[in-house]
């Protein structure tokens, strides 16, 4: 059976559509998710998209952790659903407390749209197993609100259990703690990450097709944990 | 050593789309009597030395040109000691 | 609070009124009396004082546009033309574009982010009320001098404005203009333009039809932000006035705006809605007076029911208010609680405040008091129509007389490389990634070229791979010269830069910002102009399809320069195919394609290295431009380029460090026989293109170029084992320019002035 | 009807690049000795009916889950009569 990959669309989310796009490209089906309605529909894993979700007004992802369908997502997290938040996404799931620390306004103050080179550095994740560690890949950034902050502890805690999962190159765009530009969670289903996979699927549309990977990593780890087969 | 504290507000008759945000938020969060809700802007400025009639002017000044925009925005200065 | 109603003007007919301040004359105001049979009530004249404001009558400028409606070229391309919201351009494969650009110039100025992000906001709204879904915004900007500290604020407000606007909304900015020249000082333009994609079935109008539908007002609440900045703010200079005279500005909400997208085409996909508009300038006033002289021709509004922000605004207000982020629909009755239901799912408020009739008359009523009732025609269509006096200055001949012939120019090798460097870092020639890096060019996923590429261009089907690609050109220092050539070599560059990228050029949308209608020098420049552009539409057989007029664009006497700013859309089967800017593999050869001359009058070299301006702009021959079109159109298709770039500001020096910045690769180049190597490197000739062809397509290329008597000129070739630009035939000497000098060149200017 | 000020700052020891921004800018227009400034965001609540300690106690709940994030926001809470 095709794995079935919810996309959450909150009022305001932008890269719904091109995250549902990355998991067809990838492979599998994708079931679009309303923020008011509080049913994951049995989905195999969940995008949470980039975008300004109830316009970022407050802050980043603030106002959508209050959305009916977060409770259920909370839920299934902490039962080790897979899911991947990116930029805005990975905002919301750090003020929901899934992910640690938080994401600050970029150290330069600018809005920043950039073709973005990473490290990849961790591959045990549902998101990054079909990756290799040392991996340097190229996907766009774009974020007002990308510095990744979190007290000296947790940034320990989070290199030491190699909970880091991609580093920024050459520049750091946003001014992020130790230039990380991803981290998961300690079971390694849930991830965030600041730049944008899903814009870097197709040759004609993206930098590369560098971002497939985190949706083909997903597959291949739906298929190990056997909830979908090969 | 002193604080001053600049408070910037969008003028009362200028949208302010954030506050709405929030005031709905807050009715989905289960706060209701929320009637309206308005967001500004605090600098907190930290001056070196004493604050004079003179220094108070240019705050004024800076808290005018600088820290807002006055198309759209009212401010209050606040020496707190 | 008493309100003026319609019986009050009646019964006293002879109260003073002020129609003055308001920005009504004597004459405009007595013919308002000559509608009605009486004296205006005092929301009457607000309407009518909005309305026929330079900005939403055209008053100054109609006379002078018609020449887009009647000269017309063939193309039944064309779906909608001039007078909607936006004109609808058949692309094929049952889908229509509609595009449009706009001025937000005045109100950038006061207040730059806001401005600027309103600006967006406005012309976003157009889009969607024609049915379509916007794809992508662009922005062409014009600042004063980049050195002016005054600068800084106006630019980086308005570039924050537009990216915090439009990156909120989700549509990617696919490409604009930013070009600095002291005529902008006091007077920076912002104009923006829009895109949007829909199936032919999907287009919509702004008409009330049906009597007995109801009139919706739906999105934000309304305010009593921009009362009277429609006439006001868009049509007065700014002079002496200081802050306390400026009218208020409106605040953008973009997050409503997207509401307001996905909201309007949830309910327009699902066949609730007869007729739409959205509330621009003028709001309310506009958009019922124009949806009932439109429609059935009569429409009763309950004034009271519309949801305010500020609860004491009076009538009057409520009737002017341009707060943002408004839409109308006029939807049957039976179909009101599923429209209610769709606003309900996206969380946008929305409340019935009217009904169609066949009365004839628009008539609004407040707490059961009857406050207007007038035609709705004499207040959306039959405004004052000026003929303003118009002449040819006289400093014109000076100007013109005034050519570059006797500028010094570089006359050694060291001299051409040194003029080479300095010009690639000019802030008109400069990288503006500073700039184009604040903003998402990649959300949507259906970017296919953006900045700095020649055109944008958006994959509009998925699945065929049909796309449409954008420009926006000016040269406003040409049309200085020379407005009605000036004009055209817009259109031309603009034609031009979306053939370059294999995109076949189909319509045209404008934006004409100009000084004061009433100095007749900018009246000649403005009917010039028009004049040119219209005749080169017609000829190039590209129709205007819509765009927007700005005047008053002056600091106290002294207007900016005319700068008709040209759009054109042009169509391509399969993205795939596109050419981009960016030379690729090793022994690839470099062509000019066109005839260089020695024309150096209005171009960047004479500005930036000279700060002259005088002299007759480039020749222009139109069906030579055409031709070129079509080479670079059917070598796109047929493979013939692995890149192609537009010869424009700067001239080929530019073009071909742009190409060679783009790809990293380095090149061989030679100065052409019987051109001086300044001549080449910095004439801005028009109607030219550098393209690059592999060599197994080399000779059917040139089969091509005979086959059409194009003049085409071997200049170089790619080579991959350098880094650099290489150039002989400079004085007999060998020039050599590293590309990673260029790029650092070229990408610091722009942080330097305002990071 | 009352009014309630949220002020939400930053904690001290997070980065605040709009604050040092506006200290660069300060310098450039000419006031020196500002050593540092903070900026943070102001929330004006009007709230129907009076404040009782209940009501408070759901202001401050709202004012440390919604209003500001305890990772990298310390903030207070005023009665404002
Ligand atoms: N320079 C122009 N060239 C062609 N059409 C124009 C021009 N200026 C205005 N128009 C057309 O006139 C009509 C009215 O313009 P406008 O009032 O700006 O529309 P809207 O209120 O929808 O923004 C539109 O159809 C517009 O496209
Ligand atoms: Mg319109």
């Amino acid at each position: 059976m095709t794995p079935r990959v919810g996309v959450i669309t909150f009022p305001g989310s932008l890269d719904d559509k091109d995250a549902a796009r990355a998991v067809r490209i990838a492979g599998a089906d994708s079931v679009a998710l309303w923020h008011a309605d509080a049913d994951l529909h049995s989905v195999d894993a969940v995008v949470l998209p980039g975008g300004f979700s109830y316009g970022d007004y407050l802050r980043c992802g603030a106002i959508a952790k209050f959305a009916p369908v977060m409770e259920k997502l909370v839920d299934a997290a902490n039962g080790g659903l897979p899911i991947l938040g990116i930029c805005n996404g990975f905002q919301v799931l750090t003020e929901s407390h899934l992910l640690p620390g938080a994401l600050t306004r970029n150290d330069h103050l600018h809005f920043i749209c950039r073709d973005q080179k990473l490290r990849i550095e961790n591959n045990t994740s549902a998101w990054t197993s079909d990756f290799n560690v040392g991996d340097e890949i190229l996907i766009p950034l774009k974020n007002g609100e990308g510095g990744y902050v979190a007290d000296e502890k947790t940034l320990d805690e989070l290199e030491g259990e190699g909970r880091v999962i991609a580093r920024y190159l050459e520049i750091n765009p946003n001014g992020s703690r130790r230039d990380i530009a991803g981290i998961t969670n300690s079971r390694g289903n849930v991830v965030g990450i600041m730049p944008h996979p899903e814009h870097a699927v197709e040759t004609l549309t993206g930098p590369t097709t560098d971002g497939l990977g985190f949706f083909s990593s997903l597959l291949k780890s739906l298929v190990n944990d056997g909830k979908v087969s090969a | 050593m002193a604080i001053v504290v600049v408070d910037v507000a969008l003028k009362p008759e200028i949208l302010d789309p954030q506050g709405r945000a929030i005031v709905s938020a807050l009715g989905r969060v289960g706060l209701s009597g929320v009637a309206d809700v308005r967001q500004g802007k605090q600098f907190v400025l930290t001056i070196d030395g004493e604050i004079d009639d003179a220094k108070l002017a240019q705050i004024n000044e800076i808290a005018s040109t600088l820290l807002s925009n006055p198309v759209i925005e009212d401010f209050t200065v606040q020496v707190r000691r | 609070m008493s309100v003026d109603k319609v019986s009050d003007a009646i019964s006293s007919p002879d109260e003073s009124q002020p129609f003055a301040e308001l920005g009504l004359k004597k004459d405009e105001y007595e013919s308002i009396r000559g509608i009605l049979g009486r004296r205006p009530t005092s929301s009457e004249l607000a309407m009518y004082s909005v309305m026929w404001s330079e900005h939403c009558s055209y008053k100054s400028s109609k006379v002078h546009l018609r020449q887009f409606g009647t000269k017309v070229p063939k193309n039944n391309s064309m779906l909608v033309g001039i007078g909607e919201n936006a004109g609808v351009v058949d692309i094929g494969q049952g889908w229509a574009v509609t595009f449009k650009v706009e001025s937000h110039n005045h109100p950038s100025y006061v207040e730059p982010y806001q401005g600027a992000a309103t600006g967006i906001g406005g012309i976003v709204r157009d889009i969607i009320s024609m049915g379509a879904r916007p794809v992508a915004v662009m922005d062409p900007l014009r600042f004063g001098d980049p050195e002016n500290p005054d600068t800084r604020r106006v630019l980086t407000g308005i570039v924050s404005g537009i990216g915090g606007y439009g990156n909120c909304l989700g549509l990617p900015n696919i490409g604009g203009e930013i070009v600095f020249d002291p005529s902008y000082q006091g007077n920076p333009l912002v104009n923006a333009l829009c895109v949007g994609t829909m199936k032919h079935e999907d287009i919509h109008l702004a008409k009330a039809t049906g009597i007995g539908n109801a009139v919706i007002l739906y999105g934000a609440r309304t305010g009593g932000d921009g009362i009277g900045g429609v006439s006001v703010l868009a049509s007065e200079t700014f002079d002496a006035d200081g802050p306390a005279k400026r009218p208020s500005v409106q605040v953008g909400d973009p997050f409503m705006e997207k509401l307001l997208i996905e909201c309007t085409l949830e309910v327009l996909h699902g066949g609730l809605v007869e007729g739409i508009q959205d509330l621009g300038g003028a709001g309310i006033s506009c958009a019922t007076s124009e949806l009932a002289s439109n429609g059935e021709g009569g429409m009763h509004v309950w004034l009271d029911r519309v949801l305010l922000r500020d609860s004491t605004l009076s009538p009057e207000e409520i009737l002017m208010s341009e707060s943002q982020e408004r839409m109308c629909a006029v939807v049957e009755p039976a179909k009101i609680d599923a429209f209610m239901a769709v606003c309900k799912k996206w969380d946008v408020e929305a409340v019935v405040i009217g009904e169609v009739n066949n009365s004839g008359r628009l008539t609004v009523e407040s707490h059961g008091e009857q406050i207007v009732d007038v035609p709705p025609r004499s207040v959306a269509h039959d405004g004052p129509v000026y003929e303003r006096p118009y002449a040819r200055p006289d400093w014109m001949d000076v100007r013109q007389a005034s050519g570059p012939e006797n500028l010094v120019r570089p006359s050694s090798a060291a001299q051409v490389k040194q003029t080479w460097l300095t010009m690639t870092g000019t802030p008109n020639l400069a990288s503006k990634s500073w700039v184009t890096s604040q903003y998402d060019r990649y959300v949507m996923g259906n970017t296919i070229l953006a900045q700095p590429e020649d055109s944008g261009m958006i994959r509009v089907d998925e699945k065929t791979g049909l796309g449409v690609a954008v420009s926006t050109d000016c040269n406003a220092r040409f049309a200085a010269l020379d407005p009605y050539k000036g004009a055209q070599l817009a259109l031309a560059e603009s034609y031009r830069n979306v053939a370059v990228t294999g995109a076949k050029p189909l319509a045209v949308t404008n934006c004409l910002n100009f000084g004061s209608p009433e100095d007749p020098a900018v009246m000649w420049q403005f009917e010039q102009a028009v004049t040119g552009l219209a005749d080169a539409c017609l000829e190039m057989g590209t129709p205007v399809t819509g765009g927007n007029v700005s005047f008053y664009n002056q600091t106290g006497e002294v207007a900016i320069h005319p700068t008709p700013v040209i759009g054109v859309l042009g169509v391509i089967q399969n993205v795939e195919r596109r050419t981009p800017m960016a030379w690729g593999l090793d022994g690839e050869f470099v062509y000019v394609l066109g005839t260089t001359r020695d024309e150096l009058a209005g171009s960047e070299w004479a500005h930036a290295i000279h700060n002259h301006l005088g002299g007759l702009p480039p020749v222009l021959d139109l069906n030579a431009e055409m031709t070129l079109a079509e080479i670079l159109v059917a070598g796109s298709r047929e493979g013939f380029f692995s890149a192609a770039h537009d010869v424009s500001e700067g001239g080929i020096a530019q073009t071909t460090a742009e190409m060679a910045m783009r790809s990293g690769i380095g090149v061989r180049l030679d100065v052409p026989a019987g051109l001086d190597a300044f001549t080449f490197l910095w004439s801005e000739s028009a109607t030219r293109a550098v393209v690059v062809v592999p060599q197994n397509q080399n000779d059917a290329f040139l089969t091509l170029c005979q086959s059409k008597s194009f003049p085409v000129t071997k200049i170089g070739s790619v080579d991959s084992s350098i880094k650099s630009i290489e150039l002989t035939g400079v004085f007999g000497e060998t020039i050599s320019l590293a590309i990673d000098e260029l790029r650092v060149i070229s990408e610091e200017t722009l942080p330097r002035l305002f990071g």
